[in-house]
């Protein structure tokens, strides 16, 4: 197991956003995590990249307990998170966006060449080459925040809803680059979404939260056809 | 209204354990100005107490921080100490206006070392005596000097300090037309270049500084950097050690601090030289004055009087010449040094000493 | 009111200001660097200068001068400088972060509401320059004699003497240094990016914490070449000197738009020549009145400074 | 949690306080706007709709820029009185731009919006509340610290008087606004269903937050409410519940603007949908007519919305 | 260490627990109790009644400084605690020049009352010297009316722009006060300031007494710490802690932000300017060198480490800024610490009263560090502060 999330708990002051959710992520999977507004999926996201400590459980990645590791450190070790509404630099530039994506590395010669790789993903980019980030509109910011976030050549690459904010033709591009850098360059990818069709068919293993539990957990495939998600999270694409 | 004194005096035993209050700042920004005051005076009990050692005398600290909102607790505390027979202090006429009243009222007798301020002699405080001459005394001499020098443009500088201020404008008055332009610094300043630029522009031959040494070190190294090479004269508040050191030789050099004190007389006083070997420091402002002055309370308990009212009266009658000053010390009615007495000296700096160049006549 | 002062002094008090705003400036970077990223007003950071101001003369102290000494010859003397600059920058450097590992990080740790770091800020202030006056026994001490006085370049009521071509250039340098720095490096990336916006910061891999004792070195660095150069212009230094430029400094900061670099040194330099020019017209007696009243009016038209705010959030 | 609003709450659950006899001016309808539309000098006359309904708010011909980007462009279209219209689009269309334009907080860089025939350009923030709009937001924004009951009572205060000297001397006013205002908030949260009403707004749960949002902006008495996503982060039950309380509030007399992603909600419950594209009105009309619109389906819809 | 923490934390929580439950006539009577205590506190024979030998070191008393001037010093700053704890602590505000407003109070006193003032020897705009009561209207008035002045161009900038413009406001008022030859006369300042009415027995009860002032200055604070408590439970300060949470969200909820703004700056200055006359009648001399920034700053420490945004924790912050250092001063004497070590032949003061703002600075780091929340929080603030914690993240 790449990643082994065992029954983490997490409180927001006094409010209880994860009550014990266990979720593994193999070496080479996509694995998406569905739910409704709230459900925590976001919160989760955060436990693993260490923003926020976890308040009982455990978390181990790549064979080294991690639950008490600073954020930063976990970059090092391979976790990289393109995070929930973008997270944008906004006064730094493109450029200067996807080289923080690389901060932790130290092949510089390299960086040159995994920038062009992001630029030739996202062509748009390399129109906004110099402009700050700030000033993208929402869409080129969310190819930002995924570009920069694979700039760090993570192990484990955490998605939060990368469809947000992406108008449908991109939203359809998007998946495909997901399926893309899983396939062509073997990252492995826990995907958050609230695009439940898209993920749920691109992923091969998904979990359900529901106020901070997880609920169903399956192949993509099952809980695709599963009526009570279809009921919940199918319903209005 | 007299309050007891000296607790426990009977005409056989002498009474021990007396203090002599020290009143001024002896922490926060100011206490430069006072500390070393605070150090003779602590020299001289302990030269005192050498002597004495059956019947001790001790210094108590009122630290008023210069604070006149302060003063007054520390006032009253003093006076509720039976213990506390006499005060040296307070430092500042600021906090004096404060705090005399509530001596004042007790009948505690002090004696300040260098709250110049000509109006609290206006008071009708009893208990209150002046051991340097007010601004009214040092005021003229100074610009009597100045006018010795022959400048024909003067620029005059003060702090805005009650002291400072004060002299200046006496400096000023008595000046008259020579006075070519003025400027007021500020507390703690340390970057003087407007006012530089403003002496080095006036042609001004002759500055004075109403001001303390703190101000006035940099000033003068400053005015120096820019090419000025009038005289520096500036009252009491820069004559101390502090100024030559600080300034340095090369740029205090041909500075002239005037001062209502007679220089120490070599024969007599060995101030200096003690304060030298027990503080590893030249003696700062005042300190010689605060030294004569605790002298003249130390003495007074010496000779057995031992309540406000004994030493209160002990002063009314005392005249007799300090050692580390030289001044004689005799008050008149309202507590100023007497004017007769006043002799203000005008110092100047020569290969990092205070030198004395000549006393000054009165007008 | 004397215009007649401003209009034939104008050329020194140009040149006196620009150095006295030069110093502002370098010690204005470290309020601004620190707020940047902490949104934090690091009141112990005049203080750090105040300890800069004795490094430098402690340094020349150890090679026998003093304020009674000789000028040395000018070689001897940059070496002096630059040796006193390396030391009061490392001293001050070093204050500067005990400060924030001692008062600030332990409250980072428990996510502390800003208004108690205030007070920390407060506290650290009071212990060093308090510490400090019990060490030098509240004493004022002299700056030995460095430089020439007398002007090197003159051009027709221009000139300029060594100091404040030296105090000019150092500043210079270490801003420009400072912004490439910023602008250009790893490190420099990193401190931009915490300050836009910490948590995606820590999720780039960068270390939020050595982020941030590194600004606070940096600034201590600024501070301590600021002391130096403020001790050969002033002087003297006393335990409380730090005091007075702090806050004229943390006013340049702000007159510049906190939080941004280029805007410390423009709010420096600014501040320094409006001191300068208001104390000829109006007396020096009202030169903070003047700056004060010059702050506020800008902030009235600009409420984020001249250049706003940019190395914290940009504004769109 | 209560499905449906309003039941009588329990009284052990309530602040001591609200026990009092309500005063006896007190409130007890939720909406009606406190001052009615008074002949002002900017006062047009209102268009009507077919059904003779008066126009509450008129978009005029609203633009809005921000620099380069036109958030608003050229729209147009009326509120009237007593509907409920759906403001729909993609993201990044101007929706909530366009809130934030009706509630002072940008100001229209041409065109002018109405509410009462009366022009808002110009107006303090918070006199537009006053006037009668009222709003929630995207992202949550309560005062977190504060209680619910205070959360709402903040909003009730808009219509209140008491000054520094009537509260510091505790003067009649005082009471009789403290009073009235406590027991109309107690009555809002129960109406839209929060039982704990002295629980700091940051301990409620994500769904208590929404509606709490709901009840203070009901509190300052709207003649219009605009609500920004308000389903944002509903399961399909809470869903529900809200829609019938939107129906509940419209039925109070008060007019509302919902902008709401979800369809299933948008469709069931407003009578109009005013559809917005890159700062562009691109569709307007009943629900029925807005979802066969091809062009909204190419740039909102996708697909049908009871396809999957 | 962690042991002690919790079990304190138990007994105190214990401890809020009974005085809830208590009935309110208990409660009433106990705070009577300690209010009478409150002003039996400068008595001499209050310590003596209760058996406690004065000379020595008795935990209250201060020893190098008269007890009853300390505690009007704590008693003005309290006032000025609870004037700035309005600004910051409710309203969310950050002023840094809060003594500003002190300034005006104690000045119009001082130039009203005095027969030095320049009003009477110079300028002859009045007759003769107002009574310091008919003086002290005026001056909380014009205060009040200070901080509007201020407020109205300074409250539309954001937080930490009005941190340095208030700052400088008050350095702008004491420079004036500064000037020597405009009407404060400077560092020279002005003496023989009026005293409140009322006498005893012949003689005035206000004169360089402090025991009187303290009286008075106590009850004004109950009498203030009544009137807050009515603004802050009102709309008024409900609208206060609405636009420190959420300046935006709380316009838009109909608050008009802006004047209760005002409202916050003037009240707050009201009380400023309220202490400052006070003082100015105590002390008897007014001078430009008493209005430092430090002040403002030590009001502002008061106030947040007190607890911002509760009036007792106000009162106790302003309390503790004033009477710790000077209880610092006699701490040396009670442990018979040395007053002066000498390190390579050179003398070092070492007394407490010298250190004494060094251990104040200390102290305000570790209290903040164990309590950001300050010392005596108002209970929300508590528990947000205590939730932030639990929200660090890993490692920071
Ligand atoms: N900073 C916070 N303080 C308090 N509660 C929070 C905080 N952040 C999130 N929560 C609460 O925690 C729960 C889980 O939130 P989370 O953001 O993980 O949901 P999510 O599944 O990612 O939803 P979304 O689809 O909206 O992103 C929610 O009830 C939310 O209100
Ligand atoms: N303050 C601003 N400065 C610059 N551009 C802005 C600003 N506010 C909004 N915009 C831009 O205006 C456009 C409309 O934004 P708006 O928030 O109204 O969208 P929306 O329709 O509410 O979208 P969503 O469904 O995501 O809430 C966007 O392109 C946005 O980037
Ligand atoms: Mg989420
Ligand atoms: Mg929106």
């Amino acid at each position: 197991m790449l990643l082994e999330v065992d029954n983490i708990t997490l409180l927001y002051g006094r409010i209880q956003a994860l009550h014990g959710i266990s979720v593994t992520v193999d070496q080479g999977e996509i694995v998406a995590l569905i739910g409704a507004n709230g459900a925590g999926k976001t919160t989760t996201m955060r436990a693993i990249s260490g923003l926020h400590a976890v308040a009982s459980g455990r978390i181990r990645f790549n064979g080294t307990d991690i639950t008490r590791m600073r954020a930063d450190l976990r970059v090092i070790q391979g976790i990289c998170q393109s995070p929930e509404g973008r997270g944008v630099f906004p006064g730094m530039s493109v450029k200067d966006n996807l080289e923080m994506g690389a901060y932790t590395r130290r092949d510089t010669a390299n960086i040159a060449k995994d920038i062009q790789h992001v630029l030739e993903l996202f062509p748009r980019l390399r129109e906004r080459f110099k402009q700050p980030g700030g000033t993208l509109s929402g869409g080129e910011q969310q190819m930002l925040a995924v570009g920069r976030a694979l700039m760090s050549r993570p192990k484990l690459l955490l998605l939060d809803e990368p469809s947000m904010g992406l108008a449908p033709m991109l939203i359809q591009q998007i998946f495909e680059i997901i399926t893309e850098i899983n396939e062509r360059d073997g990252t492995t990818i826990l995907l958050v979404e609230q695009n439940a069709q898209q993920a749920l068919s691109r992923a091969h293993r998904a979990y359900v939260l529901e106020t901070g539990k997880i609920v169903k957990e399956g192949s993509g495939r099952e809980l695709l056809n599963d009526p009570a998600v279809k009921d919940a999270y199918l319903g209005v694409a | 209204k007299q309050d007891e004194g000296g607790s426990g005096s009977t005409e056989a035993g002498k009474v021990c354990d007396l203090k002599i209050g020290f009143f001024g700042a002896l922490s926060a920004a100011d206490s430069g100005l006072v500390l070393p005051g605070k150090q003779a005076a602590d020299m001289a009990v302990k030269q005192y107490n050498a002597k004495h050692a059956d019947c001790k005398v001790s210094i108590q600290p009122y630290d008023s921080q210069g604070k006149p909102e302060l003063a007054g607790g520390l006032a009253t505390s003093a006076v509720g100490d039976t213990k506390v027979v006499a005060m040296v202090g307070p430092a500042f006429s600021g906090e004096s206006e404060t705090a005399n009243p509530i001596f004042q009222q007790a009948g505690l007798p002090v004696i300040t070392q260098s709250a110049t301020r000509p109006s609290l002699a206006d008071n009708s405080w009893t208990i209150f005596h002046r051991g340097v001459g007010n601004d009214f005394s040092q005021g003229p001499a100074a610009a009597a000097y100045i006018k010795g020098l022959n400048a024909q443009k003067v620029f005059v500088v003060d702090d805005q300090s009650a002291y400072g201020a004060g002299l200046a404008d006496e400096v000023k008055k008595a000046l008259g037309p020579l006075v070519t332009a003025t400027d007021k610094a500020t507390d703690n300043q340390q970057d003087f270049s407007a006012i530089v630029t403003k002496v080095t522009s006036s042609g001004a031959t002759a500055l004075f500084y109403g001001g303390y040494t703190e101000e006035a070190s940099p000033f003068l190294k400053q005015l120096r950097a820019a090419g000025y090479k009038g005289t520096f004269v500036g009252g009491d508040g820069i004559y101390d050690a502090n100024m030559l050191s600080v300034t340095g030789k090369a740029d205090v050099e041909g500075a002239v601090a005037t001062c209502p004190c007679a220089p120490a007389t070599t024969a007599k006083g060995t101030f200096v030289q003690d304060f030298q070997a027990e503080y590893n420091a030249a003696p700062g402002v005042y300190a010689d004055v605060a030294y004569d002055l605790t002298n003249i309370f130390l003495e007074a308990i010496g000779e057995g009087k031992s309540t406000r009212a004994d030493i209160q009266a002990f002063l009314t009658s005392y005249n007799k010449a300090g050692s580390a000053t030289g001044v004689t010390y005799k008050w008149d009615a309202k507590g100023e040094l007497d004017p007769t007495q006043v002799r203000v000296w005008a110092y100047v700096a020569k290969d990092g000493a205070w030198a004395p160049d000549k006393e000054i006549p009165k007008a | 009111m004397q215009f007649n002062d401003l209009i034939h002094g104008f050329p020194v008090l140009t040149i006196t200001g620009l150095t006295q705003g030069a110093i502002y400036a370098l010690v204005a970077l470290g309020y601004t660097l620190v707020y940047g990223v902490l949104r934090l007003i690091n009141f112990a950071h005049s203080d750090v200068f105040m300890i800069g101001t004795f490094g430098a003369i402690w340094t020349w102290s150890a090679f026998g001068f003093d304020a009674n000494s000789a000028r040395p010859s000018l070689g001897e003397a940059l070496g002096l400088i630059a040796l006193a600059i390396v030391v009061a920058a490392i001293l001050c450097g070093m204050f500067a972060m005990l400060v924030e590992v001692t008062a600030y990080r332990p409250l980072r740790a428990r996510n502390a509401p800003p208004l108690a770091f205030l007070i920390t800020a407060i506290g650290a202030s009071f212990v060093l320059s308090e510490g400090m006056g019990a060490f030098t026994n509240r004493r004022q001490f002299g700056v030995p004699a460095m430089l020439p006085t007398d002007p090197v370049i003159n051009l027709g009521g221009w000139s300029l003497t060594p100091l404040q071509i030296s105090t000019l250039a150092v500043a210079i340098l270490a801003m420009i240094g400072l912004d490439w720095f910023v602008q250009h490096t790893r490190f420099g990336r990193g401190i931009r990016a915490v300050a836009q916006d910490g948590n995606t910061a820590a999720l780039m891999g960068v270390n939020k914490n050595r982020v941030i004792l590194l600004v606070f070195l940096i600034g201590g660095l600024m501070a301590g070449v600021a002391a130096v150069m403020s001790d050969m212009k002033a002087a003297s230094t006393r335990f409380n000197v730090g005091f007075l430029i702090g806050l004229k400094a943390f006013a340049a900061a702000v007159l510049g738009g906190i939080g941004n670099l280029r805007g410390a040194a423009l709010g420096g330099i600014l501040l320094g020549l409006v001191e300068n020019y208001g104390s000829a017209v109006f007396g020096t007696n009202f030169r903070d009145f003047i700056g004060f009243l010059v702050l506020i009016l800008l902030l009235m038209f600009r409420p984020t400074g001249l250049l706003g705010e940019s190395l914290g959030r940009a504004r769109a | 949690m209560p499905e449906t609003p309003p039941e009588p709450q329990d009284a052990s659950e309530r602040d001591v306080t609200s026990e009092r006899d309500a005063a006896p001016d007190a409130r007890t309808t939720v909406g009606v706007p406190a001052e009615p539309p008074t002949g002002d000098s900017t006062a047009h006359p209102a268009p009507t709709d077919l059904a003779g309904r008066k126009a509450l708010l008129e978009v005029d011909n609203v633009t809005l820029r921000f620099g380069g980007v036109v958030a608003l462009d050229q729209v147009n279209f009326n509120l009237y009185e007593g509907e409920i219209l759906g403001l729909i689009g993609p993201n990044g269309a101007g929706k909530t731009t366009c809130f934030n334009a009706m509630t002072g907080v940008y100001a229209p860089t041409s065109g002018e919006i109405r509410f009462q025939g009366k022009k808002l350009s110009g107006r303090a923030r918070y006199k537009i509340t006053q006037l009668g709009i009222a709003r929630t937001f995207q992202n949550i924004r309560l005062f977190p610290e504060m209680t619910a009951l205070e959360n709402v009572m903040v909003g009730a205060d808009a219509h209140h008087k008491t000054s520094v000297p009537s509260a510091l001397l505790r003067l009649p006013r005082y009471w009789q606004e403290e009073r009235s205002g406590r027991e109309r908030s107690h009555e809002l949260l129960d109406f839209v269903g929060i039982r704990r009403h002295g629980e700091a707004a940051r301990n409620l749960s994500y769904g208590e937050q929404r509606r709490l949002e709901i009840a203070r902006a009901l509190a300052t008495s709207p003649a219009l409410l605009c609500l920004d996503e308000p389903a944002a982060g509903f399961n399909p039950a809470e869903k529900d519940s809200l829609l019938q309380l939107i129906r509940d509030i419209r039925g109070t007399g008060v007019t509302v603007l919902l902008i709401e992603h979800d369809m299933r909600l948008v469709m069931g419950v407003t009578d109009r949908i005013v559809v917005l594209e890159f700062g562009k009105k691109i569709a307007e009309g009943s629900p029925a007519e807005v979802r066969d619109n091809p062009k909204v389906i190419a740039a909102y819809l996708g697909v049908p919305a009871d396809a999957a | 260490m962690t042991d002690l923490r919790t079990r304190w934390r138990g007994f105190r929580s214990g401890m809020s627990q009974r005085w809830d439950r208590l009935p309110k006539a208990s409660k009433i009577g106990l705070i009577v109790v300690f209010i009478v205590f409150l002003y039996a506190l400068p008595n001499k024979g209050f310590y003596e009644y209760l058996g406690l030998p004065l000379g020595e070191y008795i935990p209250l008393y201060t020893t190098r400084n008269d007890m009853a001037t300390v505690l009007f010093q704590c008693g003005y700053y309290i006032l000025l605690a609870l004037g700035l704890n309005i600004v910051v602590g409710y309203a969310g505000l950050l002023d840094l020049g809060f003594f500003g407003f002190f300034a005006v109070g104690a000045y119009t006193v001082a130039t009203l009352t005095s027969p030095t003032s320049k009003i009477f020897t110079e300028y002859n705009w009045l007759d003769s010297p107002w009574p310091w009561l008919v003086a002290l209207p005026l001056a909380i008035a014009l205060s009040l009316l200070a901080g509007v002045i201020l407020g109205w161009p300074v409250l539309r900038l954001r937080g930490d722009y009005l941190a340095i413009v208030t700052l400088g406001f008050a350095e702008m008022i004491r420079i004036v006060a500064q000037q020597n030859d405009w009407i404060f006369n400077g560092d020279r300042g002005i003496t023989q300031i009026a005293h409140p009415p009322g006498s005893s027995g012949g003689k005035p009860i206000f004169a360089f007494d402090a025991k009187p002032y303290y009286w008075l200055v106590l009850t004004v604070i109950i009498g203030m710490v009544f009137l807050i408590r009515n603004l802050v439970r009102s709309r008024v300060g409900r609208a206060w802690v609405a636009i420190r949470e959420d300046e935006d969200a709380a316009e838009l909820m109909g608050v008009p932000t802006y004047k209760f703004k005002i409202w916050a700056f003037a009240m707050g200055a009201g009380i400023g300017g309220f202490s400052g006359a006070l003082w100015a009648g105590q002390a008897n001399f007014v001078n430009s060198s008493t209005f430092r920034l430090e002040q403002s700053i030590l009001v502002l420490a008061a106030v947040l480490l007190g607890g911002a945004g509760n009036i007792f924790g106000a009162i106790l912050g302003g309390f503790l800024v004033i009477y710790v250092p000077e209880w610092l001063r006699s701490i040396g004497d009670v442990f018979g610490l040395p007053e002066q070590v000498r390190i390579a032949g050179e003398p070092y003061d070492v007394s407490a009263t010298n250190l004494r703002y060094l251990f104040f600075g200390i102290i305000l780091i570790v209290v903040m560090i164990f309590r950001p929340q300050g010392l005596w929080p108002n209970r929300r603030r508590a528990a947000e502060i205590k939730d932030r914690e639990k929200e660090a993240m890993v490692g920071a």
